[in-house]
């Protein structure tokens, strides 16, 4: 069995492999260290050319990236950190996310950065932070997170082949994260959905980021859906199975990977029938993602939305002492009572 | 756009035809024809003109705020250039960018002080690891000293041999703010700290900027690594429109010293000069004209303002 | 009649003379110019060491001002555009926000970074933005917003007096708003609340941060909700009028000067009356202060929310032509068909 | 923390007492007794204690992610920092902060690159603006000199004359990143173009790193402007834990000649440094064992991680 960060690796091989103008670019990218979680593995052994170690100019890094994404290469850059994103924003935002739709759709920036986020290991606050609530609504700028279902390095190749500049959300805990077998999902009923998802001035639609839509196999209609992504889906799929055997509450787990822009129609597809919706998100729970999703949900039903609650993070910085985080963050238990609470 | 200063005349009328350009901004914009705001590049003339004089077809230009005279200097269409700024379907961008934010073959230009240095950066690798050989010309102000980015970009610039001509248009002021209480220490220091070798010139003669340029602009060609080109020069008009905080003394005393279409008509016979003058004066006029006759874009495509 | 923009200006003035600690950082802020937008106008004349006008360093000077503040000092920083706050973003988030709470509640950081926001004035791309949405939900730090009603130079002198950092939300077209007086809201009723402001971890609550809620006088009960902040509740009281006037559709609007972190309850008051919300902002709309809004209701409310909708710009970059930018940005005509809609 | 040059076995302790710290950090780390990760300061022991020697009460010491060498040196509490490290309500911030967040007195920490130096500048600022006459010692790597914050610090402690000694232990590896392939051009000319003058020693000896650390601490405390001091120091250990890229050679070699502690142990008589060596070890193996006993912080007072 894989795990999404073998999936990854391999893709960004694969990338690599298939077309010379993909370049990595970042800190400490070299063999055999291969970066700080090992996504990059290999890489400069393979294509020592095309892999570029770079000092620490997190700011720079994107620049030139996207520099070389308007000049005919397809860039990859790794943050090292998720939390060192707020150095390149202004180029994520103001140059990157820009160019294609204020130069008139003349030219096209294929950038991709990609960032672990995410806590759980005591790197305490400058480490441990899911930061991409900021960044999403960037007009221009596609935001993925692969989770631990289907293919993640596909989704990662996919944005690499891509015209316009995707950030990708990758979580620390989700990379050891084992991809499930069919065998290990015989208890659920998996949906895969490919909408077409929402192409918005300066972005085309994008071919493969799929929404996943879980049931538990045989069980009575669910009551309530939840929805997240990247590791959280993950925890919430564990709730998701421990609600149904021990508590006897039957839900359905939406797990996005586009979470910008993106189409809440496979999100509506369940509240339609359950009524109720529990966003689920590791980040900081003022204007996250789950603010968008519930806010899409009520105003598309209006009085037919029974119930709508966000989990997430605490609105505090993310400690570095064990039971402290583990407070601060959601886990499957806080999914567990959220949930009770609302059916 | 090459020019060969073997013709005086050639320079004489680039020059003019920036100058023009600009004088036809500021003139009309208190009538409201224009969006937003400007940053006229009149004084500095000589720096596009000489510079890009050097500007071969696979090269790369970018500019900045005050880019009207690099655009033109780069052999970009006054008409397209009013229409930009009058938020026109024919302007450069269509009406999207405006004054600061132009795209037109290998010129580009945006208004973030100093976030254009890394993308330069980024576009001179790419054309080297490509096999090109080119020249990424970069203009910067005396302001943008105080951008990190600034930095981050002559640090790899450096050590990844990317072929870029930073050229920096120290016009001592940075809209209200006189060099030296923004920059601290020593300029061609600030390149050759990283690495880079800077070269300085205090001049708005054309004469003497294009061969200096020329040398630098064949170093970076040749070797392929970055280049500093700072040039000492003077700003004539306000910041943006209306702006300017210096003594009218000191700009008269800048205009009489440093004009460059003054320094370079010399070199070109009074009837000559005459007969440039005004055509250049036609050629802006209609491109004015024709500009204002052409249509506002049509609505754009949208994607969810409401949900 | 006073403008925003004198009141600021003013509050500014009555700060600095008030507390010898109080110091003002930013691009082009001596006289005779005094800053881009003249909020800094006869300040370095007043008190010539206390102004300091800076380098172009919008990062380095955030950093700065809150080592000021973490010794002693009240800084109070002009980002010269909003737009420009992205290359602030880690001294923001990674720096001064968390300071207090990662160091143990052990030290303060009274910084304030205000800066105007906002486009209709033709300026194109980066330098029209409303990128506030960017930085709401960062824990341990507060967003204001003053709109033309109250006043908005005590907004600004609490910020100042407060030992938190304050991010300060200026619009560049609020700046000419005058600010009404009772004959001029003759029309209206207008109810003044002080919400306890929400105190978050590693934040104190505020003291002053109104939200103030407005209603038709003598007319029939209201059947939406508006909320907004800044210019657009500028905008949103016009459109108010002409709603009760012209279509009969009486609404009451509810204007927040407290973006985070805050209490819905002022707009919980109003929509449990009305059932129906609007939310109403001039940054693009993914990921808005709205989905907060709309979050926050319909969490509360459940199925007794009938109706919710936001409107915002385009999800696309603001272009420089007038045509186009008129466009993008929500404006009185699009409030007032956004309601129609809606009841 | 005052220690007399006359006295080399103060030295000496101080030197220890980081070391083996650090020692009982690594040792204990795969035990799962602390939280997150670490930076070790072996091996660069010498500049904390010899720069730091240097700082008085009114002094400022920001630090970065590599910080436990120079809490130490300020007088930092072992058992405080343990107890930091382990997540413990002790803790010099109550397990809030962990190894990289650390706050106390005057000394401060942060974990991302380049973002202190401006803080620390405005900290120098606020300092001398409220008329005391402070040094505020900042802390930096090699590798953190890739970061566009520095440079705009640099500008603006210049200009603005902040009291700040910018020190820079250039260990020659930014994690696993050599120096050679990171920093280009030259590092003491990357603080002269700024006009902060620079002064470079390669040394691992506390007795040569302390009076030219205590020249500049004067020159900034006498005349309230920054000085930068570039210390060549060496890294024993590996960036945080296991992660060390280099060869075992060239890692033994360094341990051979530049240990700080032989050579400074070399100054103090035998029966001393083992006595030393020994009370030393007494006292961070207590402070270990006092912090693994403390309790953990109790629940955080929560605000709405649900709505
Ligand atoms: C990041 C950023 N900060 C501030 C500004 C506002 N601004 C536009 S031009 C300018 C002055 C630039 O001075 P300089 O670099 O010397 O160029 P000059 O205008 O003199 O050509 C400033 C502060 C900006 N556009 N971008
Ligand atoms: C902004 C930012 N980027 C990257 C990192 C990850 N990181 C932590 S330490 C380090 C290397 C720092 O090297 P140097 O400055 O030479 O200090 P040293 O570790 O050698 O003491 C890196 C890349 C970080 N903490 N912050
Ligand atoms: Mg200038
Ligand atoms: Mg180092």
């Amino acid at each position: 069995m894989t795990t999404v960060l073998e999936s990854l690796n391999h893709a960004l091989h694969t990338a690599m492999q298939a077309d010379p103008g993909v370049y990595l670019l970042g800190e400490d990218l070299l063999d055999p260290y291969g970066g700080a979680f090992k996504v990059a593995r290999g890489l400069s052994t393979a294509f020592p050319d095309r892999v570029l170690t770079s000092p620490i100019s997190e700011a720079g890094l994107v620049g030139l990236a996207s520099g070389m994404a308007l000049r005919g290469l397809r860039p990859v850059v790794e943050i090292m950190f998720g939390d060192f994103l707020t150095l390149s924003a202004d180029q994520l935002i103001n140059h990157a996310a820009k160019f294609r739709w204020m130069y008139n759709d003349r030219v096209r920036v294929p950038l991709v950065v990609r960032t672990p986020m995410g806590g759980r290991r005591g790197y305490g606050p400058t480490h441990s932070q899911s930061l991409e609530k900021h960044f999403l609504g960037t007009p221009g700028l596609r935001v993925l997170a692969p989770c631990d279902l289907g293919d993640p390095g596909l989704l990662l190749r996919q944005a690499i082949l891509e015209d316009d500049p995707v950030l990708f959300i990758e979580n620390k805990l989700l990379y050891l994260c084992r991809i499930p077998s069919g065998k290990d999902l015989a208890d659920l009923e998996l949906t895969t959905l490919n909408p077409d998802s929402a192409a918005a001035p300066g972005l085309d639609a994008q071919t493969y980021a799929p929404a996943y839509t879980l049931r538990m196999r045989g069980a009575p209609p669910a009551r309530l859906t939840l929805v997240a992504y990247g590791y959280m889906a993950h925890l919430a799929r564990q709730a998701m199975v421990q609600l149904a055997y021990e508590n006897e509450i039957f839900t359905e787990l939406v797990i996005l990977t586009q979470l910008a822009p993106f189409t809440i129609q496979p999100v509506l597809d369940s509240v339609q029938q359950t009524g109720r919706v529990l966003a689920i998100e590791e980040g900081s729970l003022s204007m996250g993602w789950g603010a968008e999703i519930v806010a899409r949900v009520a105003a598309a039903l209006g009085p037919r939305l029974l119930a709508s609650q966000r989990l997430a993070a605490l609105d505090s910085a993310i400690p570095a002492s064990g039971p402290l985080e583990a407070e601060t963050l959601p886990d499957t238990a806080a999914i567990i009572q959220a949930a009770k609470k609302m059916v | 756009m090459t020019i060969s200063v073997q013709d005086p005349s050639a320079f004489y009328r680039a020059l003019c035809r920036i100058r023009s350009f600009e004088e036809t901004v500021l003139e009309n914009f208190p009538k409201g024809v224009f969006f937003g705001t400007t940053h006229t590049y009149i004084g500095q003339e000589a720096n596009a003109v000489g510079v890009l004089a050097h500007c071969q077809p696979q090269d790369i230009v970018f500019s900045n705020h005050r880019c009207h005279g690099h655009f033109l200097a780069y052999g970009g269409d006054p008409h397209a250039l009013f229409a930009e700024l009058m938020g026109k379907s024919t302007g450069v961008c269509g009406g999207r960018g405006g004054s600061q934010h132009l795209q037109w073959k290998n010129f580009y230009s945006n208004g973030i002080q100093g976030g254009i240095t890394p993308v330069a950066t980024g576009m001179a690798l790419a054309e080297r690891l490509q096999g090109h050989s080119p020249v990424v010309f970069t203009f910067i102000g005396d302001g943008t000293l105080g951008e990190g980015a600034l930095y981050e970009s002559l640090n790899l610039a450096s050590l990844w041999h990317a072929p870029v001509l930073f050229v920096l248009e120290n016009n001592r002021i940075a809209q209200t703010t006189p060099v030296d209480i923004a920059v601290a220490g020593n300029m061609a220091a600030r390149f050759s700290a990283f690495g880079i070798p800077a070269q300085e010139l205090d001049s708005s003669d054309v004469l003497e900027i294009y061969p200096l340029a020329g040398k630098l602009v064949d170093e970076v060609r040749e070797t392929q690594t970055p280049r500093a080109l700072i040039l000492h020069t003077c700003r004539f008009g306000p910041h943006s429109k209306g702006d300017d905080t210096r003594s009218e003394e000191a700009i008269e005393r800048m205009k009489t010293q440093r004009d460059p279409l003054h320094l370079q008509a010399a070199r070109v016979n009074d009837e000559q000069s005459i007969q440039i003058r005004s055509e250049i004066s036609a050629e802006i006029a209609a491109a004015f004209q024709a500009a204002l006759a052409d249509p506002f874009p049509v609505i754009h495509a949208v994607a969810g303002s409401s949900i």
